[in-house]
């Protein structure tokens, strides 16, 4: 099946971007295809390389760079809000692309299933 | 202004879909409900069915007369009227929620379809794709 | 970041010359970034300046592409209500130039 | 139809509204927060018993765990990830947040 995922919340505040990571890492392990993430509202800033959180600690801005570079996942980080958090080019992680909301209808198209993370 | 750019290509039946929106959040609280708005404004511009379920709190979001000045924040409640212009299908309401909250459907600022959640429970089923805000 | 002289008074534009502050709009201020753009602006050009300021003012948004040109056709007439017809007045596009000039929030580019 | 709760149903109407929603043999999983909906000897245990007569009620193990419990209440079925992903293969969502 393809899954496509939607993550609406910032990291370390709330506990969804980490269920996201979880619930698409054991999709992939079960053979499925990860259609697309799409990081919206404060999801968008999972996307940032700009966190050194402690050693000791998740770092989930490369742990989301590195499953989409393991698995070749198309990662969108939408536009608008991007802008209002100061995300750009300059501070997105690798393999992660900014773009419009027309993305998320598309994924949700594509999909056969789309699931959302939030809070 | 959304589709500009877009081709108004007819989609094949098989690539529509059915989106419903859950809107269960109150506004201003948080950014959820002016985040489902935005989705909703843009995927009116591909031949999708949309329709929206006010629910919960959610309801708070249609409330007529949100003045957001003295917040500093701003209103977004008024682009929840554009909905049917822009081809969504159903605006609904859940019944009880709207009732639990002491309001009825004149204190909100757009015409909706309001309905039991009985009568939500098969259409939840019949949704292709939910996104809850 | 750019500026608008306008009478003396340097009113900030982005990038893109969107006014920074919509309050600083007003039909003199239009013209003059009409002049910018290369519009010459006639009835016919302030007839969708003055529908899209309505239309922000009522629902504190643009109009997407599809509803402005349906709700220009059922405002000003049938023959007004296409996109060729809004891209002859305003050949930036109605969402790019024709916000910009009718002083609206600069599109976020979402599609 | 499967329902993900990811709020405490002690301290939200969230599953209490969902529930309201969820017909005869619609899913609803408990995961984060939500987990503690399962656990027995609680406020809502009654509420979730009454569920458990027409729906099935699913809780993310690895979230229990995370928080200290393991016991759920009869009936309620503890899914790992894995599980959850197979809930989301048979059933659309309907994410409650």
């Amino acid at each position: 099946m393809k899954f496509g995922i939607l993550i609406l919340e910032g990291p370390y505040q709330h506990q969804a971007g980490d269920s996201a990571y979880n619930f698409a890492e054991a999709a992939v392990a079960k053979g499925h295809a990860i259609s697309g993430l799409f990081f919206y509202c404060d999801g968008v800033q999972n996307a940032t390389t700009y966190m050194t959180p402690p050693q000791d600690d998740r770092h989930i801005s490369k742990r989301w760079a590195e499953f989409i570079a393991k698995h070749g996942v198309d990662a969108v980080v939408c536009i608008a809000a991007s802008k209002k958090r100061g995300i750009t080019d300059a501070n997105l992680i690798k393999g992660a692309r900014i773009a419009g909301l027309g993305q998320l209808t598309e994924l949700g198209i594509e999909s056969d299933r789309l699931i959302a993370f939030g809070d | 202004m959304a589709g500009e750019d877009l081709n108004e290509e007819e989609r094949s039946e098989e690539d529509k879909k059915k989106f419903l929106f859950l809107m269960r959040k109150a506004p201003y609280g948080s950014i959820y409900p002016q985040g489902g708005l935005e989705v909703i404004l843009i995927m009116a511009a591909y031949d999708q069915t949309i329709s929206v379920l006010f629910a919960d709190d959610g309801v708070f979001c249609l409330k007529k007369g949100q003045e957001t000045a003295g917040i500093h924040v701003k209103d977004f409640s008024s682009a929840f009227k554009v909905l049917e212009s822009y081809g969504v299908e159903h605006l609904y309401v859940d019944k009880t929620s709207l009732e639990e909250r002491g309001m009825k459907p004149e204190d909100l600022l757009t015409g909706v379809e309001v309905v039991s959640s009985d009568e939500m429970s098969g259409f939840l089923s019949g949704q292709d794709v939910i996104l809850p805000f | 970041m750019g500026t608008i002289d306008m009478a003396g008074k340097k009113l900030e534009v982005d990038e893109d010359g969107y006014l920074t502050n919509l309050d600083d709009w007003s039909r003199e201020v239009a013209g003059e970034m009409a002049k910018g753009e290369g519009v010459e602006m006639t009835e016919a050009h302030w007839e969708v300046v003055d529908f899209l300021r309505q239309y922000y003012d009522e629902y504190k948004i643009a109009p997407m592409i599809r509803i402005l040109t349906k709700e220009i056709g059922k405002k000003l007439g049938k023959e007004k209500g296409n996109t060729k017809y809004l891209y002859e007045l305003y050949p930036g596009g109605p969402a790019k130039q024709a916000c910009k000039i009718a002083g609206l929030p600069k599109p976020t580019g979402c599609v | 139809m499967l329902f993900t709760v990811n709020k405490s149903p002690l301290t939200s109407d969230n599953l209490k509204t969902c529930l309201r929603f969820a017909k005869k043999g619609n899913s609803v999983l408990l995961y984060e927060d939500g987990v503690y909906g399962a656990i027995p000897g609680t406020k809502v245990e009654s509420v979730v018993k009454e569920a458990l007569k027409s729906i099935e009620v699913f809780a993310l193990k690895e979230d229990l765990k995370a928080r200290g419990f393991g016991e759920v209440i009869d009936g309620v079925k503890l899914v790992d990830y894995a599980g959850f992903v197979g809930l989301v293969e048979e059933h659309n969502v309907c994410p409650w947040l």
